[in-house]
């Protein structure tokens, strides 16, 4: 008998924590006011923008660093009195860079009500919620998504992050004219940006034959492996001078340690998705040297640059990374357009993002017809611990 | 049920010998059992007794020897098979299925029997409900001749020690085994249990099944067994009538001078 | 018509089980009846995960609950039937049905690749091959990519349509799909556990020797279990894949193939209605307590433990309490005095 | 080339005996997969890195975070797993119960910690030296060293200390050691601690090869050390560093000649044919047909 009252016990435990998250769940829920029931009244003096983006799992680093900047814009807005009296509400979501949750997450952003979301992070994560937003008229602006194929899922899919082949091209301008190297070897995550930008690379290679650019070899890895030694010794065996990583700076990182342990003078570029205060802390001394281009860069003097850095500084304690700032203009691009068309016709709000000429920490920004941006790289390079920009040397 | 002819034995056991790195657990024994004979294997703790089951049941192959049952052979055949030309055997230490009822466990008995496929069972057709029902009718005749039907829908590990066997038994039985064999049915029981154990073996034998039977405590054999085998390690060392065996010297000296009597009745 | 419906014995309970009947009944028509109450499409994508779980479960629930053995692989067999369906409607414009059989099918012939070593492997080792199953199917996925396009996943899986109909996740169609699903294998598990190919299963399960004694093939049998399982799989991840409208490599993890274990150890082995319970709770946990971020996945760790400590046999994994039911036909025949033992025996004593 | 990856492969696969043998010694006495263990190897390297950032200074922080790994293991098996032991439960449950241990692990530290890679610090100097040109770095041999004495260590205490003894004696036969009179929970909680132990070195070591450690780093290198302790005979302590060694190579050079993407599951191809020709591995003990 002991037994069963151990058990009932037991099972009356886990039913009180099961509540007790399902509070938690209410209660966060009526914070941001999400329960569908009092959304009618809600949506008049508070308007709420979702971040769907990794807060736990792998790249949570990156989903943190956007809720962060997001929230930030929010809380200049409202410091103002809001848009149009309307205070801005940031919900969370988070899709821990699975498209298996992301899609759970994408259907209860729907479910909540919310007609504005950035995010997610990943193009993979991102392509695979992206056709609920556009069934549901869900304004899906992406910081980071780099596919070619995310933004023409649908009209409302817009992507606040320069198209690979851009910035692949200013990276190769890296290595070959600023490093004046020649060999060039790829390490490429296995992932679907990955892969595609691996692509792209090694075609803009070809292209550069004539100026006696090789490419000496093309080793893919697994994303979040920690030993890249095999593929650093075949990449070294081939002679490489420089290491172009088209990873994030958990692959950078390690990369330029365990490479450098093998040979000391290897040159190594990234990509902007690697620019984070996370690549000195994980790189050390072995990241000395790694440059990569940037469509932002914190250190820069730019007035309004310089004040976003600091107050986020402030918030937050580091520094924000490109993505970073890509997401909070995108906020400001979404508030932006509430303020002219309001939030009630989620038609009208899309169009308005879609016509919107934004001037925000990572220059204008004005998407084109496909709902892409251009924008102009700086190159960045790490010097005793520190971003600093290229040609400043 | 085919017809048996009666001047041949039921299980005839020819030359058999089995080692294990080099100890000789079974060393050249031969024997044989009639029909409707209750024969028993004695002998000490660790003569080969049980090994000479596992051996008939298949499950292990003997480096010598031949066994027949009736005029099979069944030296190269699989348990499965052995199963089907008539023999089913009971363990030592009970293995009744202990999470299924006695009548399930009967019923698995009656696996081999059944010919019905998983597509009948699936849509339930003619075939699966006539033959389950069949098995169904007779997994509880089984159960009433052996005095179990009232236990059917007991879960076999709630039974009692002395019942549990009788479901090894019958479970046996269901598999339509002429010949049974039954590895130390006695053990564990208290005196009055295993008379009692041995009345029922001679219930079966009324019933008209063969029983090999082994024991390592003489005297609880010696008034139900037609005949006696005495194996000491790994070999026979007599064989013969009770009373005979009973005297013999060699077995005497086997069980040590235990003490052996005889007509306990 | 009495003749047709002769042909099959629907599941006969005896008369203290129409309370029974009546809520079997009842719990149907709800199941029917739910997408009419106007669920978001967030709770019909949770519904739907619900169902796909629970037959995840009950696919396993045969080779773990029924035959004790135990895998660690199943997301394998799920990621075949994703995969072959996505890539024969996707690339080949095979019919969805169709594809989900051809998913089934070759879900099945790896059951028999991985049925066939427990010939040789028992027990722990044979879970540990069931676990490498799964995870060279992983890499089998990221490695294909002429046919599985790797790592960037396949996109856009379209929702299949019956008649015209579009069974989607908003128009419940997909929902539908899963209950049909569920219902067939339910029914299947029920009428399995009643046949001599279940009592096989669970003879084994319990004692192996005492079964191969019994003239039970194990091997066969044993085999068998992994193909149903992986049959079973096979379906349930093709309408996943639907659901999920995207797959790739990391759909398919060792997380998931320890999901549906947990699900049918806490749901109670061997039993249909545990699975159901046990997919409700660990599948649904982590989305009512999204709020809880990292932590929810340590409350799901916690309540494992505390229900192994407490209930090892699982929340509804108590023994059937009702006698075994005889049908009337074989109650006739046993007082009829059919298969009487001394008819059997008779011969030997003439 | 080849001889350099085989090299990569030597150190890889100390770290997975390292890791191989705390499954090992567990499941000799238990025959229970501890699937909590690779979670446990991720706490010891976590734990020793948060020391490390206390600033104790790396040897006592290491030292310390042994520790505290050690004890983890204890609390693990007296929580959970010996309640289960006394009821005698089915394995399935204890399976069950570690798995849930492990997500409880995992989680907590990512709740405390973050999910994101840290950097560890080195624990051995910078460099390499080079053997007729092929390098071998000074992290490398550091591992390699390490561990070799670390195993060495732990087989002397398995075979010739008393406590050893009764390990060993819980393995063959755990009734009749108790009836022995050897306190088997004491022995249990022992191996765990072993366990433990072994998990956070292997953490700290692997941690600072790769100069990064986070919760997750468990999953995978988990389940290859599995598998390398059951290629090597489960139980077995050499065998244990056998397997280790035959994953670590094949996984390197499967890297290098397939490509990085089939290097996680060259480790379960292997295991599958081991298992299906050897099914006890390589040192396993034959267990004999009874019935």
């Amino acid at each position: 008998m002991k037994k069963y009252q151990k058990f009932a016990l037991s099972l009356i435990a886990i039913l009180l924590v099961i509540a007790m998250a399902g509070c938690q769940a209410k209660t966060t829920e009526n914070e941001s006011d999400s329960a569908p029931s009092n959304e009618e009244e809600t949506t008049q003096e508070t308007f709420r923008i979702a971040v769907a983006a990794p807060i736990t799992g792998d790249n949570s680093e990156y989903g943190i660093g956007f809720n962060n900047a997001v929230k930030q814009m929010a809380d200049e807005w409202n410091a103002n009195g809001g848009i149009n009296g309307m205070m801005i509400e940031v919900v969370t979501y988070d899709d821990k860079n699975s498209p298996e949750e992301a899609v759970a997450v994408a259907n209860k952003i729907v479910n909540d009500g919310i007609t504005a979301v950035i995010g997610h992070f990943s193009s993979g994560v991102s392509m695979a919620a992206a056709p609920i937003y556009v069934e549901n008229q869900v304004v899906e602006i992406s910081p980071s998504a780099s596919h070619p194929d995310y933004s023409s899922i649908g009209e409302y899919i817009f992507r606040n992050n320069t198209v690979i082949s851009h910035e692949a091209k200013a990276a190769l301008d890296i290595a070959v004219n600023d490093l004046g190297k020649k060999n060039i070897g790829i390490v490429s995550i296995k992932t679907d940006w990955g892969v595609s930008t691996a692509e792209i690379v090694t075609g803009l290679i070809e292209d550069m034959a004539d100026q006696g650019v090789v490419l000496t070899a093309h080793e893919e890895v697994i994303e979040g492996s920690d030993d890249y030694r095999p593929a650093i010794t075949k990449l070294d065996e081939a002679g490489t001078e420089v290491v172009i990583s088209v990873g994030m700076y958990n692959l950078l990182a390690p990369l330029a340690i365990q490479y450098k342990e093998i040979n000391p003078d290897i040159e190594l570029v990234g990509f902007s998705n690697s620019y984070s205060q996370e690549l000195l802390s994980l790189g050390g001394e072995a990241v000395e040297g790694v440059a990569f281009p940037v469509i932002f860069f914190s250190e820069s003097d730019q007035e309004n640059i310089k004040t976003f850095v600091d107050s986020y500084n402030e918030l937050y304690g580091s520094k924000p990374s490109a993505l970073t700032a890509q997401a909070y203009d995108s906020a400001g691009i979404i508030f932006t357009a509430v303020e002219q068309v309001g939030a009630d016709d989620p038609a009208a709000l899309r169009d308005a993002v879609a016509e919107l000429t934004y001037a925000g920490v990572t220059g204008t920004t004005k998407f084109d017809e496909n709902r892409d941006v251009q924008k102009d790289f700086t190159k960045v390079i790490v010097k005793d611990g520190e971003f600093v920009l290229m040609n400043e040397n | 049920m085919k017809k048996p002819i009666m001047n041949k034995n039921i299980l005839e056991v020819k030359n058999l010998s089995l080692s294990f790195g080099g100890i000789k657990a079974v060393d050249d024994v031969s024997f044989n059992v009639g029909h409707n004979e209750v024969v028993s294997l004695i002998g000490p703790n660790g003569a080969g007794k049980t090994t000479i089951f596992n051996l008939l049941t298949g499950f292990y192959k003997p480096d010598h020897g031949e066994i027949f049952k009736g005029d099979k052979k069944l030296n190269d055949k699989s348990p499965q098979e052995i199963v089907k030309t008539g023999i089913s055997r009971t363990f030592q230490n009970i293995r009744l299925f202990s999470d299924m009822r006695v009548i399930e466990n009967v019923l698995v008995g009656t696996h081999i029997r059944t010919k019905y496929s998983l597509f009948d069972s699936t849509f339930r057709t003619r075939k699966y409900r006539k033959e389950e029902d069949s098995n169904t009718a007779y997994a509880m005749t089984i159960l009433s001749t052996l005095g179990l039907f009232d236990k059917k829908d007991q879960f076999a590990s709630n039974l009692p020690y002395g019942d549990q066997r009788k479901v090894e038994i019958a479970r046996a039985i269901a598999t339509g085994a002429e010949l049974l064999l039954l590895d130390e049915p006695a053990a564990g029981m208290n005196t009055n249990e295993s008379i009692e154990l041995m009345d029922f073996v001679k219930y079966l034998k009324s019933l008209g099944f063969t029983i090999l039977l082994i024991e390592h405590d003489m005297s609880v054999v010696m008034n139900i067994s037609d005949r006696v085998y005495v194996l000491d390690n790994g070999s026979l060392i007599s064989e013969g009538i009770p009373s005979v065996v009973a005297n013999d010297a060699n077995v005497i000296e086997a069980y040590l001078g235990g003490t052996l009597n005889v007509n306990n009745q | 018509m009495k003749k047709l419906f002769s042909k099959f014995d629907f599941p006969k309970l005896p008369k203290n089980d129409k309370l029974k009947i009546v809520f079997l009944i009842l719990a149907l028509t709800f199941l029917i009846a739910l997408p009419f109450f106007g669920f978001s499409n967030y709770w019909m994508n949770n519904l739907v995960k619900v169902g796909v779980y629970i037959v995840l479960a009950l696919a396993l629930n045969i080779l773990v609950g029924y035959t004790g053995l135990v895998s660690l692989g199943q997301a394998g067999f799920v990621a075949i039937g994703a995969y072959t369906m996505t890539v024969l409607v996707k690339d080949y414009q095979v019919n969805f049905f169709v594809s989900v059989l051809i998913g089934g099918l070759i879900a099945a012939i790896f059951g028999v690749l991985l049925g066939l070593p427990s010939l040789r492997v028992r027990g722990t080792y044979l879970t540990l091959i069931t676990l490498g199953f799964g995870e060279i199917i992983r890499t089998i996925i990221i490695v294909w990519e002429p046919v599985t396009s790797g790592p960037m996943g396949i996109r856009n899986i379209p929702t299949p349509s019956l008649f015209g109909l579009e069974l989607s996740l908003s128009n419940g169609g997909l929902y539908y799909l899963v209950l049909a699903l569920l219902i067939l294998v339910v029914l299947f598990s029920h009428f399995l556990f009643r046949s001599k190919t279940g009592r096989a299963f669970r003879a084994i399960k319990v004692d192996e020797p005492a079964s191969i004694m019994m003239g039970i093939n194990t091997t066969y049998y044993k085999t068998l279990a992994f193909v149903l399982a992986a049959v079973i799989s096979g379906l349930a991840g093709s309408i996943y894949a639907i659901q999920l409208g995207y797959i790739d490599q990391n759909t398919f993890t060792f997380d998931m193939s320890t999901l549906i274990l947990s699900i049918v150890i806490l749901g109670g082995m061997g039993t249909i209605r545990g699975m159901f319970i046990g997919a409700i709770i660990l599948v649904l946990l982590p989305e009512v307590s999204r709020a809880l971020m990292a932590y929810r996945f340590v409350l799901y760790g916690v309540i494992l433990v505390i229900m192994m400590r407490f209930r090892p046999q699982g929340i509804l994994g108590w023994k059937p309490k009702k006698p075994y039911h005889v049908t009337k036909n074989a109650r006739m025949l046993f007082e009829q005095g059919h298969g009487e033992l001394v008819k059997l025996n008779i011969s030997n004593q003439e | 080339m080849i001889v350099q990856q085989i090299f990569n492969g030597l150190t890889l696969g100390m770290s997975y005996a390292l890791i191989a043998v705390g499954y090992s010694m567990v499941f000799g006495i238990l025959r229970l997969v501890n699937f909590s263990h690779g979670a446990i190897y991720a706490f010891g390297a976590n734990i020793v890195l948060l020391l490390v950032s206390l600033e104790l200074g790396i040897l006592p922080a290491i030292l310390l975070g042994i520790l505290f790994t050690g004890i983890l293991g204890i609390v693990i098996d007296k929580l959970a797993l010996e309640p289960l032991r006394k009821q005698n439960a089915a394995s399935i449950t204890s399976l069950i119960t570690t798995i849930g241990i492990s997500n409880i692990i995992t989680n907590l530290l990512i709740a405390f910690l973050g999910s994101q890679k840290k950097s560890f610090p080195t624990l051995f100097p910078d460099g390499s030296i080079t053997i007729l040109n092929f390098q071998i770095t000074y992290t490398q041999l550091g591992m390699f060293v390490v561990s070799l004495l670390l195993l060495v260590a732990l087989m002397l205490i398995v075979n010739k200390t008393t406590l050893g003894l009764a390990m060993r004696a819980s393995e063959t036969n755990i009734k009749a050691a108790k009836l022995m009179g050897v306190n088997v929970n004491f022995v249990i909680s022992f191996t765990f601690f072993l366990g433990g132990v072994s998990a956070a070195i292997a953490g700290a070591l692997i941690s600072s090869y790769y100069s990064m450690a986070y919760p997750n780093m468990g999953y995978m290198s988990g389940l290859k050390a599995f598998s390398a302790a059951v290629l090597g005979g489960i139980g077995s302590l050499p065998g244990a560093i056998i397997g280790g060694l035959t994953v670590g190579i094949s996984e390197s050079l499967a890297a290098t000649f397939f490509g990085s993407e089939f290097r996680d599951s060259v480790a379960f191809v292997i295991l599958i044919i081991v298992l299906l020709i050897r099914p006890r591995g390589f040192f396993g003990k034959k267990e004999i047909k009874k019935l």
